[in-house]
């Protein structure tokens, strides 16, 4: 179904406010007052327009680009907490925490978070919930036999489930031309007996579109859908990593930001006014800034922990 | 109580656990109407159906992934690795994913898993399997005692096999369980009658055979061993004590340590290869827990630091009770 | 280029002999007189085919099931080792011997041997040879995700690969159509940016053909190709294991026979008549069946070695 | 002599050993154009060009598998895993193939590689990445200490990290390089001049300092903290003995053993997790080899047996110098 200008007008808030906390968080990256961080610049459309498709009680396992957009889009994660969250003061974007969306955890190497997220979906389907998960990967990571090996398995149990690949054309300094000679990733999808679409990953209303159509299909039983979103990182890997690009493929970037390109379409078609356009982005840029001083005054949460002995480790590790 | 093999036992729990719990699933290469490559898992499929007994694609680390998620909403999966040697290709799941999940989700989420891995060749030399070689006969269970987040049972006996797979799968965390596949079809013993609820408790070691002269820390297989040794050696009036960790991860080194503080000497003997095995951590725990007692070397027997070979082959390799006996003679200076 | 009368005659010759000798050896199997045979009845048209595509100093990476029929086809590996070996009397067909045709060893674990052929190719390329490095595997390991990881390596170096998968339709138990989704594993070519080759794999003149041609193309610098040879085993997975299968799947493994079609193909094309071909059958028969003989009064090799100990461990298990 | 960092010792090996030998090749993540992550491999694409320095997919079991073919053809690859956690998916190509491919061609072939591990997290708590959390900070060294046909090296200090490369990557076996990330930025110590073909030999420990009253034996980013608490002690009257294997496998016995007859008394510390660990091995040894000289229980430091947390709070779970000087002390009865 297409969206309607309410759901529209919902789409431009969530892109606008993630754009403006994660432009505000990679700064504060740059200039040192935070450490470490996979800027999500451009990734924001597919983080808010999967989050505008799945449900609730949908799982979702998001990725290190996308995954706050994502939270924020589903509703129960506000931009404060997403700035907090940077400052060790809230709990971040991956936490599944009662009451909110369903969310599954990644991990720290990539590929290897995959074959979990089939695993949500046989326990979903022995339990005879109607519910559909969703795991988001990147270009390099699809290249992981890990990954290989789930979404075949997905394929072959035909489980209510969509693959996710943000093919940023980069894994770290690897550009995807050189890391395989697929044209694409959608093109693996035949090879697990799935579809494959392929879409603009910086165009939020067709991404939401195709994820909103392989969403519904995996409800209806008809089993797996591997999307690819094409687009391009604006910033380098992580925060301290150069970026070996050239200063074209980030201009090109910024002239496909989908923020943009929605603000001035809604704005064409006279579903927002530019007025209204710029108060939605005041009133994100609001509750940044104030979260990004309330951070600031907390500080870091650096305190170490008093001395831990076997029985506090044992504790920690093993649930009984 | 009545005498049955070890594979059978095996099963027992699997088809006890998976009747008395609908949450308890098996998954697995040809576990379903094969009833798995060696027979463990008969009879599953046709009871409890494709939906909880689960044949999968040969994808080691895609199924031990999916058994990890599902493990995560609460399911307890039976997740059979056809032979323990295929577990390096899950091995990434396994230590990376389950072992750290409670970690990592502050509790928030557990993985209730049991990864069982048919371990070993065939000591005795007879039966199936003498020895497949390299890739078909090894005893990994080092590398899971040294993953905290996991739990490593060794069951030697029917009886365990069979208490300690239950309580495997009741256990919330991932519980690796090594069966030694040499034992399926030539070692049989007492176990509990039928629909009796036998539960080997996680983290208890067992006194196989009582002595005072010397203690025989012996894993697997070698429980066997260590036991006809002592038999023999108890002919010439030496009194040797053999226990069995059974759970190597927690140990329990209460009971192993008493011994020693008893018998004072000491050998540990597992069919793993000796540099770094588990052996390791067993004298090291004795060598700080139990110095006091210690009078002789702490000596271990285990097999040669190479490849398994082929075939009897394996017999030069692999600790016998020649090289049992010879070590028990050692630390009792004779 | 199509196979000369003289060329269509050796691979009957090959064909038949090795069918033969595995015949031989399969039934030595069943009745308890050798152990543990992964049959390859069924497979004999694949190995033998793509053995008569390859020059000796390409290197060819066997599976369990044709590996003989390669090694013999390829020449310097005799119906008679093959029979001895099983007795333990003669190399294995998997041994790198001086002077023979260059193979590369499996190990005991499917898919995981996959990923070596690829760095045999890279070693070759970098000492510019112009050699081609095929790997054999079956649809069961393709589900592997070091499979995929190698495909992906080779066709995004381009490297002068062949991957030909034997597909039996089975693994040990599991349905090829349990297994994956996917109609077939050729389809998988394009996601790795290689041809995708479906052949039926119990026609050899086929199967030379696209072996041939995947060659070519290799050491033309084109890159890598799949190659899927769709066929039928005719024993169980291995003996002493349960076959699981319907009579009427073997049966119609039985009608597909290509050893049997290409005899009937040469004696009605007038290539050879009936008395050559019995000719050509009764030689390899006498071949074997006098190596069996050779094995039996061998015996096994089942001498217990001595006593090793750690300096020999040593040994044999470091280069130095 | 002069001196440098850690991590430029290891860059002046790679760049060494490629120079003298064309068939010295680098392969991995982001080691070409970027002079990899933490930027060990500076330099060598600009130098020796994509067709010796390779760039590969995320693929680790691909490229791994991918390294030993090439190896068994004779080219010496120096693999880099990005961090050493994310060995584990290319776990199996090590053990499987690499480790066994001597035996099982029974000489035929032998596989050449040095895998580079960049492990541990910066014990001192200051420079790069104090703690990245349970799966950028591990030290899993103990792994492939139980694998018959690998060796394990571990350097500790520039003049090792460049000798021990130089010499791992001249070995015709697969060796496993660790290389504690922490010390990259923080550790610089005197090398020979530039030139100089500087080659420690594998399987030789070294004494880091002399003493009588009691052994530390410390790998890695510990014998740092343990020549400090040794420094420390010196000035109450202790004389601490510190010993670096710096080569796991094969283990320098003798120097171990010696130095343990000499002071009678030993503590075994390392960065991983105590159960199952390298110290379990060093303890076992002693136990049995140098058992009549001990004087004392012996006393392992390690981490916990939990996954390494990330930040500052690493520091609670891992082994420091408080927990070496307790330890010291408590093996000298006070
Ligand atoms: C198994 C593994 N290998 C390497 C890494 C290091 N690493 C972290 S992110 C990354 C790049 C991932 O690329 P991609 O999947 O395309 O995601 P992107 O960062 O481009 O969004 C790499 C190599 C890792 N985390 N895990
Ligand atoms: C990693 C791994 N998993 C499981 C096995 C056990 N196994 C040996 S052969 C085989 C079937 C392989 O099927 P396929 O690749 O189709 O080859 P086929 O035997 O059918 O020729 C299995 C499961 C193995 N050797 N390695
Ligand atoms: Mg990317
Ligand atoms: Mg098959």
């Amino acid at each position: 179904m297409p969206l309607d200008h309410e759901q529209l007008v919902a789409m431009y808030r969530a892109l606008s406010g993630t754009r403006i906390a994660e432009q505000t968080i990679t700064d504060l990256n740059k200039s040192g007052v935070l450490r470490g961080h996979h800027s999500g610049l451009g990734h924001e459309a597919v983080g808010v327009a999967v989050g505008m498709a799945v449900r609730p009680d949908d799982c979702v396992q998001m990725s290190h680009r996308s995954g706050m957009m994502l939270s924020h889009a589903r509703g129960g994660y506000s931009l404060r907490e997403a700035v907090l969250s940077q400052f060790g003061r809230a709990p971040s974007h991956y936490a599944s925490l009662p009451g909110r969306p369903r969310t599954l955890t990644i991990v720290g190497l990539v590929g290897t978070w995959v074959p979990m997220s089939v695993g949500i979906s046989m326990a979903d389907r022995l339990r005879g919930k109607d519910t559909v998960t969703v795991t988001f990967f990147g270009d390099g990571a699809a290249n992981e036999g890990a990954v290989h090996e789930a979404m075949n398995l997905a394929g072959a149990r035909r489980l209510p489930m969509v693959f996710l690949i943000e093919n940023n054309g980069m894994a770290v300094s690897m550009p995807t031309s050189e890391a395989t000679a697929a044209s694409d990733f959608a093109a693996r999808a035949a090879g697990y007996g799935m579809p494959g679409v392929l879409v603009d990953g910086h165009d939020p209303v067709a991404l939401h579109e195709v994820a909103e159509e392989a969403v519904a299909r995996a409800r209806r039983g008809q089993g797996p859908t591997l999307i690819e979103a094409k687009l391009i990182r604006w910033e380098s890997h992580a925060n301290g990593i150069a970026d070996l690009r050239t200063p074209e493929e980030i201009e090109e970037a910024h002239r496909r930001d989908g923020v943009r390109q929605l603000r001035d379409a809604l704005i064409g078609q006279g579903i927002l006014s530019e007025a209204d356009a710029d108060a939605i982005d005041d009133a994100a840029r609001a509750e940044v800034d104030a979260a990004v001083e309330e951070g600031r005054t907390a500080g870091f949460d650096m305190t170490v922990p008093p001395p831990m002995d076997a029985a506090d480790a044992w504790r920690l590790t093993y649930a009984n | 109580m009545g005498s049955t093999l070890y594979i059978n036992a095996i099963n027992r729990a699997l088809h006890e656990e998976m009747a008395r719990d609908n949450e308890v699933v098996a998954i697995g290469l040809d576990i379903g109407r094969q009833g798995g490559l060696f027979g463990v898992t008969r009879g599953l499929f046709e009871r409890f159906g494709p939906s909880r007994v689960m044949d999968t694609p040969i994808s080691e680390a895609g199924y031990m992934g999916a058994a990890i998620g599902m493990a995560m909403e609460g399911v307890r999966p039976v997740v059979e690795i056809q032979f323990a040697d295929f577990v390096t290709v899950a091995f990434d799941q396994i230590v990376t994913v389950a072992a750290k999940m409670h970690y990592m989700t502050g509790g928030g989420k557990n993985v209730p898993i049991v990864v069982r891995l048919p371990y070993g060749v065939n000591v005795s030399g007879e039966g199936y399997m003498t020895g497949a070689g390299p890739h078909h006969s090894q005893s990994p269970e080092a590398w899971f005692c040294h993953c905290p987040g996991l739990k490593v049972v060794m069951p030697s006996s029917p009886a365990d096999a069979l208490g300690l797979l239950k309580a495997a799968i009741r256990d919330n965390d991932p519980v690796i369980y090594f069966e030694q596949k040499g034992l399926y079809y030539t070692l049989s013993g007492e176990v509990p009658e039928d629909g009796e609820d036998h539960i080997v408790p996680i983290g208890k070691a067992a006194v196989r055979r009582e002595g005072t002269d010397a203690t025989i820390v012996a894993t697997g297989a070698m429980v066997g061993l260590s036991l006809a040794v002592a038999e023999k050696l108890a002919g010439e009036g030496v009194s040797v004590e053999v226990v069995d960790p059974r759970t190597l991860v927690p140990l329990d080194r209460e009971t192993l340590v008493a011994s020693v503080r008893k018998t004072g000497r000491v050998v540990v003997t597992h069919e793993a290869s000796q540099t770094g095995g588990f052996g390791a951590e067993v004298a090291a725990v004795l060598a700080d827990d139990a110095y006091a007692s210690l009078r002789a070397p702490v000596k271990r027997v285990a097999a040669r630091d190479m490849p398994v070979p082929a075939g009897l082959a394996a017999r030069a390799a692999l600790p016998g009770e020649a090289r049992i006996e010879k070590a028990v003679r050692a630390v009792l200076g004779k």
